[in-house]
């Protein structure tokens, strides 16, 4: 199992080298780390014949307060027919933390990214319409960065107490 | 902003202290109103949650709810006596609850079914308003999460309780000099 | 003889089964209007600006006003009320059907024909299908 | 406040929002609907009328305190969602489970897959008009949870499963109560098939209604019975075998068009096929190591520990009703043998000073369950679809970063393609064949 593995990120790697930064296996999971403005043909190449990454998972983001590149975009890719998952990560930094849209590949990046905007606050070049997903127009800040505290509230209309 | 003080957290004065000062027909005319009132509360269930499956188990064979009179589920706050609020009330649904309460008609009670409509349960974050009596006078907290269904026919007993000994109103009721 | 004086024969005026459809008339007339006025009587009015908007599930509406309804709707309503007034000939002739023997039967027959036909012709101008 | 449908709507369309507080929205979705006459042009749906802020709490709970959370997502399925987040842990902290208790699971979130099918198709049949199958399906939802209370001590937020095993043994007479819900259910699911099935209005109102292709539902990342509707093979339990369930043989129904009616058969036939997982699993457990007996009799908690401060030897003891299934002699089957990742048996806790270390060391602050540094994701099969838990360690004892892929957000994101061109009374089966679950859906 871990051979196959190794092998195909291997081959991965060598089609994409300058792109791909490094390639790693953790608890079994292959695991892709790529630069931010490769991200579009990346996933492009994987969807096509070979890997066949017809999926996108899920998408999320991580907030490593602290670091120089302080946002790092985690994609999960899955290919049915070979019945394989990738991950693929990339990092931002924190003064502009932009990336490009997924949503011309995969119809349900449109809420993802649409949500780690709502809650990250990184845009995405070219989304159809970024707009807050989960919280409402008047909330200000991003809730999930690790510098908003957990029980700042913004009520939206005025409480009784 | 609240309405005057709605009527469900009126002054429920118990039976005893109200019946030295009204005379004999109005105690009898207000016990009849509250037995009347107490027997078919139709509730507007404003279900959010988990406590939602709980709900379903409470309204429907198994143990029914209907046994109390209160079976009767009206989906428009124009035709229902009781607020049922069931779940969790976030911060974005705020408004909302507000709206439909306040479209309520009179007279009207407010039953918060579960811990997080009680006082915001095990999500004490920014998203969640921590108990829904700050958006809207409560009469009768339901606990548990989610509270079996004998808790909530307990609760709805306790309010028809209320309800009985609650000096009712009606439209041209002689106000107090 | 003339079938107005055979209709006389049928419907003369036996005080009894009148009395009770009076009954009837003045008990449900009587339990509506007491029952109206005991809800304008006992509901406690209190307005607010709120209770005066219209309820959208809860959320502020969409739209200020109210266009006007498209023209399908009335076609339903239209149809629907015309063959609802028609079924209601049905009623009395179905309580006195054993009675009335079979000339007032072929009668009916005709009335239902006549219906069918207009049912037909409905259907085929594609009236019950909301969008052609 | 204009939403992008009133900028977009025409001058003459009649705009209307079924908003969070609607029966058939489940109360936490609004959809706002730009309709010329029944006929829906633009829709948009708001979603985050349900958001708890469960990922930002997880940021500040023990991965232990974090289970009863678990409960809430998906919560008509909640031991499938522990499940998930257990396994996902245990595969981090790479601990195996005894074969019991691997067996317990699989029938315990069967069980909640059947309760969550249940719900969902009688919220749609209820929807629908169906009224009578709503009362069945619930009636048949109670003889399921009797048996999830009665092993786990909760209807429904149970957090049974925990990070190494199951929280207790099953009780003594766990075959004839599974027995009796599972034909209880069975006739339930005869009747409804009869009532459904090839009833005229069901059919008008569900077949070729919001078809959903092959192609589209994987590019919106459609998984589970929504997806299998569409045709497509794709089931975790097979295509990750994890637990036993490449031991037990069950099929995977698929139905061709993907409309509404194969979404509402595909998840009929799947509870049929969860009977049969539980009942294959009930023969093929394997028996526990002591005989399952109910109140074992013994010292009391208070007069053992003074009898092992005066070194006599220590019997058994008797534990209180809610911790029952939980002694001793049974806690091999049911939970990994490594201490330090498991609660240790309360006989252990009381009397000897090993058991109480392990005990005070599991709950203090900063010494719980501590995985390594680093990333995992693993995902089991839940009501929906793939319920994926993706976390981010740090080595503390706490998650740094929790995500869950929630099968139903992708689900409803489809829904403003899938109701275009439809007739406004269609939104309520669409929706209701999606199964949307608040908890789950914004987390």
């Amino acid at each position: 199992m871990e051979m196959e593995k190794k092998k195909a990120l291997d081959d991965l790697r060598k089609r994409f080298s300058g792109k791909i930064k490094e390639t790693f296996l953790k608890f079994g999971d292959e695991i892709v780390i790529i630069e931010r403005d490769s991200l579009l043909d990346v996933v492009k190449f994987l969807m096509k014949e070979p890997y066949s990454f017809t999926m996108l998972l899920d998408l999320t983001c991580v907030d490593h307060i602290g670091q120089e590149n302080r946002f790092q975009m985690v994609y999960h890719l899955f290919s049915l027919s070979n019945n394989h998952r990738l991950r693929i990560k990339l990092s931002l930094p924190e003064k502009d933390p932009v990336v490009d849209s997924l949503t011309s590949f995969f119809k349900n990046a449109n809420w993802l990214e649409r949500e780690v905007y709502d809650m990250f606050g990184i845009q995405f070049n070219r989304h159809p319409d970024l707009r807050r997903l989960f919280m409402y127009e008047g909330f200000e800040g991003y809730p999930l960065r690790k510098d908003y505290p957990l029980r700042k509230r913004q009520p939206r209309i005025r409480l009784r107490k | 902003m609240p309405g005057k003080r709605a009527l469900s957290n009126g002054n429920a004065k118990s039976a005893k202290e109200f019946d030295m000062e009204g005379g004999f027909i109005t105690t009898k005319f207000n016990h009849i109103l509250g037995w009347a009132r107490k027997f078919s509360l139709f509730h507007y269930p404003f279900v959010t949650a988990c406590c939602g499956m709980e709900y379903m188990s409470a309204a429907c064979a198994h143990f029914d709810i209907d046994r109390f009179g209160a079976g009767w589920t009206r989906f428009s706050p124009r035709q229902s006596d009781m607020l049922l609020v069931v779940g969790t009330i976030t911060q974005k649904l705020a408004p909302v609850l507000r709206t439909v309460y306040n479209q309520m008609t009179e007279p009207k009670w407010v039953v918060a079914f579960g811990t997080c409509a009680v006082s915001g349960g095990i999500y004490d974050n920014y998203a969640v308003v921590q108990g829904i009596d700050r958006i809207i006078p409560v009469d009768i907290y339901i606990p548990g999460c989610p509270p079996r269904p004998e808790t909530v026919l307990d609760g709805l007993v306790k309010l028809q309780e209320k309800i009985q000994n609650q000096e009712q109103e009606w439209r041209w009721k002689r106000k107090k000099p | 003889m003339h079938c107005s004086v055979y209709f006389y024969k049928i419907y003369a005026f036996n005080s009894r089964n009148m009395i009770e459809l009076l009954l009837v008339f003045l008990i449900f007339g009587f339990l509506g209007v007491v029952l109206v006025i005991m809800n304008k009587l006992l509901g406690p009015k209190r307005s607010n600006p709120t209770k005066e908007s219209p309820f959208e599930c809860g959320s502020p509406y969409l739209q200020e006003e109210i266009n006007p309804v498209p023209i399908k709707f009335y076609l339903v309503a239209f149809i629907f009320l015309l063959f609802d007034i028609e079924v209601v000939f049905f009623f009395p002739w179905a309580l006195v059907f054993k009675k009335i023997g079979s000339t007032a039967f072929i009668v009916m027959l005709a009335y239902l024909v006549i219906i069918i036909i207009g049912f037909i012709y409905a259907w085929k101008k594609g009236a019950f299908q909301w969008e052609r | 406040m204009s939403t992008k449908i009133q900028k977009e709507a025409r001058r003459e369309s009649m705009l209307l929002n079924m908003g969070p507080s609607h029966p058939a929205m489940h109360g936490t979705i609004r959809v706002m609907v730009e309709l010329d006459s029944e006929r829906i042009l633009n829709s948009e749906v708001e979603v985050g009328y349900l958001h708890r802020g469960f990922e930002k709490t997880c940021e500040h709970r023990t991965y232990f305190n974090l289970l009863p959370y678990t409960d809430r997502l998906n919560y008509v399925s909640p031991l499938i969602n522990n499940l998930g987040y257990v396994m996902t842990i245990e595969k981090m902290l790479g601990i195996d489970v005894p074969e019991r208790a691997q067996y317990i699971r699989v029938i315990m979130s069967e069980l909640s897959r059947i309760s969550d099918h249940l719900t969902c198709l009688a919220a749609m049949a209820m929807e629908c008009g169906a009224f009578t199958v709503f009362l069945y399906k619930i009636k048949a939802r109670e003889f399921i949870w009797d048996v999830i209370e009665r092993t786990t001590g909760a209807r429904m937020t149970t957090s049974y499963i925990r990070i190494g095993g199951v929280r207790a043994e099953l009780h003594p007479d766990w075959r004839d109560d599974l027995k009796k819900a599972i034909v209880e259910t069975r006739k339930v699911l005869k009747d409804v098939h009869g009532l459904l099935d090839k009833n005229k209005i069901f059919l008008n109102r569900t077949r070729d209604i919001a078809v959903v292709s092959a192609q589209t539902a994987i590019n919106y990342g459609w998984t589970g019975p929504c997806l299998r509707s569409t045709g497509v093979y794709y089931d975790v339990r097979k295509a990750h075998p994890y637990l036993v369930y490449d031991k037990i043989d069950f099929e995977v129904p698929l139905g061709e068009r993907g409309d509404n009616f194969d979404r509402y058969m595909v998840r009929m036939k799947e509870m049929e096929q969860s009977l049969r997982i539980i009942e294959q699993a009930m023969e093929m457990i394997p028996e526990p190591s002591s005989p399952l007996q109910l109140m074992a009799e013994g010292m009391k908690p208070a007069e053992a520990i003074k009898a092992s401060r005066a070194q006599k030897v220590e019997e058994r003891i008797m534990l209180s009703p809610n911790l029952e299934g939980s002694e001793k002699e049974r806690y091999k089957d049911i939970s990994t043998a490594e201490k330090k990742y498991t609660v240790p048996p309360k006989e252990d806790t009381y009397t000897n000073i090993e058991g109480l270390i392990n005990h005070f060391k599991f709950f203090m602050e900063k010494h719980g369950i501590r995985p390594p540094k680093g990333e995992v994701y693993f995902s089991v099969e839940g009501g929906n679809g793939e319920l994926g838990f993706y976390i981010v360690s740090d080595g503390t004892d706490r998650p740094y970063r929790l995500h869950l892929r929630a099968p139903c957000f992708h689900l409803v994101s489809a829904m403003e393609e899938m109701i275009q061109g439809h007739y406004l009374a269609d939104i309520i089966p669409t929706f209701g064949s999606l199964n949307m679950i608040g908890g789950e859906l914004d987390r």
